[in-house]
């Protein structure tokens, strides 16, 4: 077998150069805006799946809630731009102009106290990453002080979710209710909904997840990188090692959660709304899907996911609605039967010895000359 | 709630406590299952509320079988239905076992998404085969109607058989688990599953029938279902992760520890949303069960097993 | 009736046995003897299955096993009796006893068990965990038997028992053999116990069988020379 | 042989007193006391279940004391978390090697080099000349100095316990424990075991728990038998060998 180590790959900038040439150069210039800002919109869920690269495939948590901590990101640039978009001059027919036009529906007369901060694009900035992350270190470091792990841990993440969800809906006045925040218009004067706002916003998200990537590589090539993975393997040994196992497990939970919250904000500002749907069990357990499916160990490979399976469900729920709970669920048992290590494993074992084979000649791969698969 | 008289208070909270006492069946049911399958054999069958709608569905169609056929019979057609329910869930937990668990056993986070995948599957063989909207069964005439307890006091029939037969269902698990050659041999294999194999149980076959029992529990649980409510294609999804932290709460190796959790949570839940919306009810039920958790890792009731 | 050739066994990449080769005739008692680490479990563990065999061959009579599950190899005639007795704590005497029934399909417990280990009967209810070392000693081997065994494996059976007990295990692996003809193998570190039981000694050391000999003609300095502190 | 007499209480380095742990009724560790001494090599050996593993976790706080207390320099351990255990100085190999089999000896040892044990520690972590140098000079004492970017998986079992005690002396620890280093090595790994062993005890304190007793005899100082959880000898090598009580547990009768 040709099979080159996790090491190598994650050491070579090639599939990084390819994916930025793609989401940089190739997408751009071949895609109109509507398909454009659908990109976009899959690319904010790569933020996502980076984050259960580091907690999941490194360090083994799995995490059935990131949809949580996405809607947080979500809601905090939602709440800001909702205050912009509801000036007493817009909102003049409600029966309290200046506050959202669903509180007033819900008989509320006052801005509630935690929307007031939001009006501070500042805060809002700090908030998308805050929010996300303080709820992520209650949960985590609690459980994982207490030393609840694996799929105890998993199911948890996913009441909390429940949670969360049955409160961001129940709370209508507050929240926005089912229907979620909507008709978000501008953003610090800027219109969003605009094309060139949607293409300059698609460049935005691009740049945010390519330093996301290169951030997410310092840690896994920093000690810090080795130590989840070895806290993944043997969390004992790593104990008497003399680490505080529950400070790296919650520091990795927190960050997958900032991550998210990134890319929720990212969503937010590219559809023009947020609400429940996009966030709930199933949404958050989909976003784990991208991630296995693109490899849970390539930061790369994941964010590749996200786009796949995203651009799949937009083409196949628009001409094959039947068939596409059969795919995803195909989908599912296949990557976790046939390939643990997803797409990017798919590649590293057989496309990459291919192509050297065929272009090189030789049987093993020298690194450096690592090819990787486009995402698309 | 200082508007009530002391009669009408407590009237509110024994119809309270019996709303509970449903929701407490629910959980029993799908948890019983769970119990079995997650509690035996470390695997988190995501699919299991599939496995219960299957049983609902199976349930569904016995009762136009019945109708179109043997109307005459059809008072009993409900017990009938329970055993095609049994039979159906069960054979297909036994083949998704062959096909699809055996190979996980080892990573138990993967059977999650797995199993997740599953569920997905069947719930789209569902809305294609049944429709997307919710299907009921007609009651047979003496499941009925309600008692008069008091005044002020009555019970559903239905709710009182559901309630029964969730009794039945709890003590003939309990009595196949701890009575028969099978439970001899899947708690030999819990306790100890090398030592089992050098004793001479077959392991690997006992995984498959706890599987496929713990989905044919789930295929009866169903059935029962059908007796209070409507089934659709998520039906199953609704309850899913009430029911692991049901079962997680009570001590994953406990039977009695998931009676008990299911009958915390499922009158908390109850008692609560006298007090508050149904949604809080939740909310603040799950937050309770998530502390404890916190404190209690394990469960409420931890198997003391001596090595 | 035991056949063992060239038996080779490793854990991971490093081999524990380097090529045992023995055969235990019906109605004979073997002891193998060495000091802790030297392969005796490892060896025990790898005729009955659990762990796989890397090359060699176990026979039973005609039938080899080396490439069978456990299970499999308890339905072709072998029982074993692990180090620290691992009976099943919270099932009762009578539940550990039946578990040995499954592969051979009997429902109740034979009655020449209970002759043997009388006081297995009189505790039938009670829970495995709460006997005494000594009482789940010998439920441990009542369970084996209940398989209806050829040959009976034993891993230190006197491991933390009283010494005045161990004169009786003795006696009753004697007895067994007598009335059943099975052929035993048994693990020890106790000489004393040794001496008292066996027919044929194995000294084994680094996963070599480095001395062997008849009970008859065994010269006891010589074996305790292997066991010395 | 150094360190046998009268014990001076400031030489103590560990001291274990009336420490009992049970687990569900059964006292795995009965009320034992056991003093190591600054610089002592100390050999643990007795029958399989005699409780000489649980003295170990006892120790380094896998396992937590049902009574008694445990000091090592004066502080007591009963209740501190493993990491700071290990902080405090105490170092422990398991009885399989535990190893990061998917990360280089390399690797291995810098994880284990103590210094940024904290999140951001670690993320600032950087293998400065002095990182090398001592990662040098542990791997050639632990005979793998050409093996430092092999993946620790591919190692042999002998080397695996090489690399798992190259990762505690990186750490410097005052008291190193040992269980059963040489299990499953071969003659001459045996032999290299040793001569390591006796290089490393200079200046600290050593438990080892070992059944090989030619290897005993080569490194021993002192030898303490346990039985059912309790000290039933303890001395010089050759006084604890003709004591009738150990011949009795070991041999019978």
């Amino acid at each position: 077998m040709n099979k080159l180590s996790l090491r190598s790959f994650a050491s070579n900038w090639t599939g990084f150069i390819l994916l930025a040439l793609l989401l940089l150069v190739v997408f751009p210039a071949a895609l109109d805006d509507f398909r454009l800002n659908l990109v976009g919109k899959y690319l904010s869920f790569g933020f996502v799946v980076l984050g259960l690269v580091l907690c999941w495939g490194y360090t083994g948590i799995l995490s059935l809630g990131q949809g949580i901590f996405f809607g947080l990101g979500g809601y905090c640039i939602a709440m800001f731009l909702k205050l912009e978009a509801s000036t007493p001059e817009n909102t003049a027919i409600q029966s309290t102009p200046g506050i959202p036009d669903f509180m007033d529906w819900n008989q509320l007369t006052e801005l509630p106290f935690f929307w007031e901060p939001f009006h501070s694009f500042a805060f809002t900035v700090f908030a998308i990453m805050a929010v996300p992350a303080a709820i992520a270190f209650i949960l985590a470091y609690a459980m994982f002080k207490r030393r609840v792990g694996g799929v105890y841990f998993a199911i948890i993440t996913q009441a909390v979710t429940a949670v969360l969800t049955i409160l961001i809906i129940g709370q209508q006045g507050y929240t926005g209710g089912i229907n979620g925040i909507t008709d978000l218009r501008t953003l610090l004067g800027w219109d969003i909904r605009t094309d060139e706002a949607h293409n300059m916003l698609y460049f935005i998200c691009v740049v945010l997840l390519l330093g996301c990537i290169l951030l997410g590589r310092f840690v896994l090539k920093s000690k810090l990188g080795r130590i989840l993975v070895a806290i993944r393997d043997k969390e004992e040994r790593v104990r008497f090692s003399g680490y505080d196992v529950a400070n790296f497990k919650t520091f990795v939970f927190c960050a997958a959660a900032a991550l998210a919250g990134v890319g929720g904000a990212m969503f937010t500002l590219q559809v023009g709304f947020m609400s429940p749907t996009i966030i709930g069990i199933v949404p958050s357990i989909e976003m784990v899907i991208f991630c296995a499916l693109g490899g849970r160990l390539s930061l790369i490979g994941a964010v590749a996911g996200a786009l796949i399976v995203n651009a799949a469900k937009t083409t196949f729920s628009e001409m094959f609605p039947e068939l596409w709970l059969f795919a995803m669920g195909g989908l599912f048992i296949a990557v976790t039967l046939f390939f643990p290590r997803g797409l990017a494993g798919v590649v590293y074992d057989y496309v990459v010895p291919f192509l050297s084979k065929v272009f090189f000649g030789d049987k093993k791969t020298p690194p450096g000359q690592v090819a990787a698969k486009p995402a698309e | 709630m200082f508007d009530y008289t002391f009669a009408e208070l407590s009237s509110i909270l024994v119809m309270q406590g019996f709303a509970g006492l449903i929701l407490f069946s629910v959980f029993i049911l799908m948890a019983l299952g769970l119990a079995i399958i997650f509690g035996q054999m470390g695997v988190i069958n995501m699919a299991h509320g599939e496995f219960m709608i299957l049983g609902a569905y199976v349930t569904y169609l016995t009762s136009h079988l019945f109708q179109d056929y043997l109307p005459f019979a059809y008072p009993a057609y409900f017990f009938v239905a329970m055993i095609f329910a049994f039979i159906v869930s069960g054979a297909l937990g036994l083949l998704v076992e062959w096909v699809l668990i055996r190979h996980l056993y080892a990573r138990p986070l993967d059977t999650l998404l797995a199993t997740w995948g599953l569920s997905l599957i069947l719930q789209q063989i569902y809305r294609s085969t049944f429709g997307a909207r919710e299907v009921g069964v007609e009651l047979p005439d003496w499941m009925m109607g309600s008692l008069n307890v008091s005044d002020t006091i009555e019970v559903q029939i239905n709710g009182l058989f559901v309630m029964g037969l969730t009794a039945a269902i709890t003590i003939a698990v309990l009595v196949l688990l701890f009575k028969s050659r099978w439970g001899l041999q899947v708690r030999a294999v819990t306790t100890n599953r090398v030592m089992s194999g050098a004793v001479g149980i077959d392991t690997r076959k006992v995984d498959r029938m706890t599987f496929g029992l713990g989905c044919g529990v789930a295929g009866v649980a169903g059935a029962a279902f059908t007796m209070i409510g409507s089934t659709g294609p998520t039906s199953g999804q609704l309850y899913i992760v009430d029911t692991f932290l049901v079962v997680v709460f009570g001590g994953a190796q406990s039977l009695l520890g998931t009676v008990a959790s299911a009958f915390t949570i499922s009158q908390s839940q109850s008692a609560l949303e006298f007090f508050l919306s149904g949604s809080m009810a939740k909310v603040i039920t799950l937050l309770i069960v998530i502390g404890l958790l916190m404190l209690r890792p394990q469960g409420l009731f931890v198997l003391k097993v001596r090595r | 009736m035991l056949d063992v050739r060239d038996l080779k066994v490793c854990y991971g990449q490093s081999e524990v046995l380097h090529g045992l080769d023995f055969k235990v005739a019906p109605g004979e008692i073997v002891a193998v003897v060495g000091r802790n680490g030297m392969g005796k479990s490892t060896l025990m563990k790898s005729l009955v299955g659990i762990l796989p065999t890397a090359s060699g061959t176990v026979s039973l009579g005609e039938t080899e096993v080396q490439k069978l599950a456990s299970h499999q190899r308890v339905k072709q005639g072998i029982a074993y009796v692990p180090q620290g007795r691992q009976i099943f704590g919270t099932m009762t005497v009578k539940e550990n006893i039946e578990t040995g029934l499954i592969v051979s399909g009997r429902k109740e417990v034979p009655e020449e068990l209970y002759e043997i280990f009388p006081i297995l009967k009189e505790f039938s209810k009670r829970r495995g965990g709460n006997l005494s070392g000594g009482q789940q000693q010998q439920l441990a081997i009542a369970r084996a038997l209940a398989t209806n065994p050829k040959v009976l494996l034993l891993d230190e059976p006197t491991e933390g028992i009283q010494p005045s007990i161990i004169k009786d295990m003795a006696k009753v692996l004697r007895q067994i053999r007598d009335m059943t003809n099975l052929c035993i193998v048994v693990c020890e570190q106790v000489l004393s116990f040794v001496l008292d039981v066996a027919d044929r000694i194995l000294v084994i050391e680094n996963g070599r069988i480095v001395h062997e000999n008849t009970r008859a003609e065994v010269d006891e300095e010589t074996i305790s020379r292997f066991l010395a502190v | 042989m150094p360190h046998i007499g009268p014990v001076v209480e400031s030489d103590i380095l560990l001291a274990l007193e009336g420490v009992t742990v049970s687990f569900d009724g059964f006292k795995a560790v009965n009320d034992l006391s056991l003093y190591i001494q600054k610089g002592e090599l100390r050999v643990i050996i007795g029958p399989n279940g005699a409780g000489k593993t649980t003295v170990l976790d006892l120790i380094c706080g896998r396992t937590k004391v049902s009574s008694g207390s445990i000091q090592f320099k004066e502080t007591e351990v009963t209740k501190l978390k493993e990491h700071e255990i290990v902080r405090l100085g105490i170092g422990r190999k398991f009885q399989n090697p535990s190893i990061y089999e998917d990360l280089t000896v390399l690797e291995n040892l810098e994880i284990s080099y103590p210094k940024g044990r904290g999140v951001f520690g670690a993320l600032g972590f950087r293998r400065t000349a002095e990182v090398k140098e001592r990662i040098n000079e542990i791997a050639e004492m632990i005979f793998l100095k050409d093996h430092l970017d092999t993946k620790a998986e591919i190692l042999s079992h002998g080397q695996k316990q090489w690399l798992e005690i190259g990762m505690l002396l990186i750490q410097d620890p005052e008291l190193l424990m040992l269980d059963e280093p040489v299990a499953g090595m071969s003659v001459a790994e045996r032999v290299k075991t040793a001569e390591l062993l006796n290089r490393i005890i200079e200046g600290r304190a050593v438990i080892v728990i070992e059944h090989d007793m030619k290897f005993v005899e080569s490194i021993a100082h002192k030898v303490t038998v346990l039985h059912q959880g309790k000290v039933l000898a303890e001395g010089r090598m050759d006084v604890v060998q003709a004591d009738p009580k150990v011949r009795e547990v070991y041999l019978g009768h």
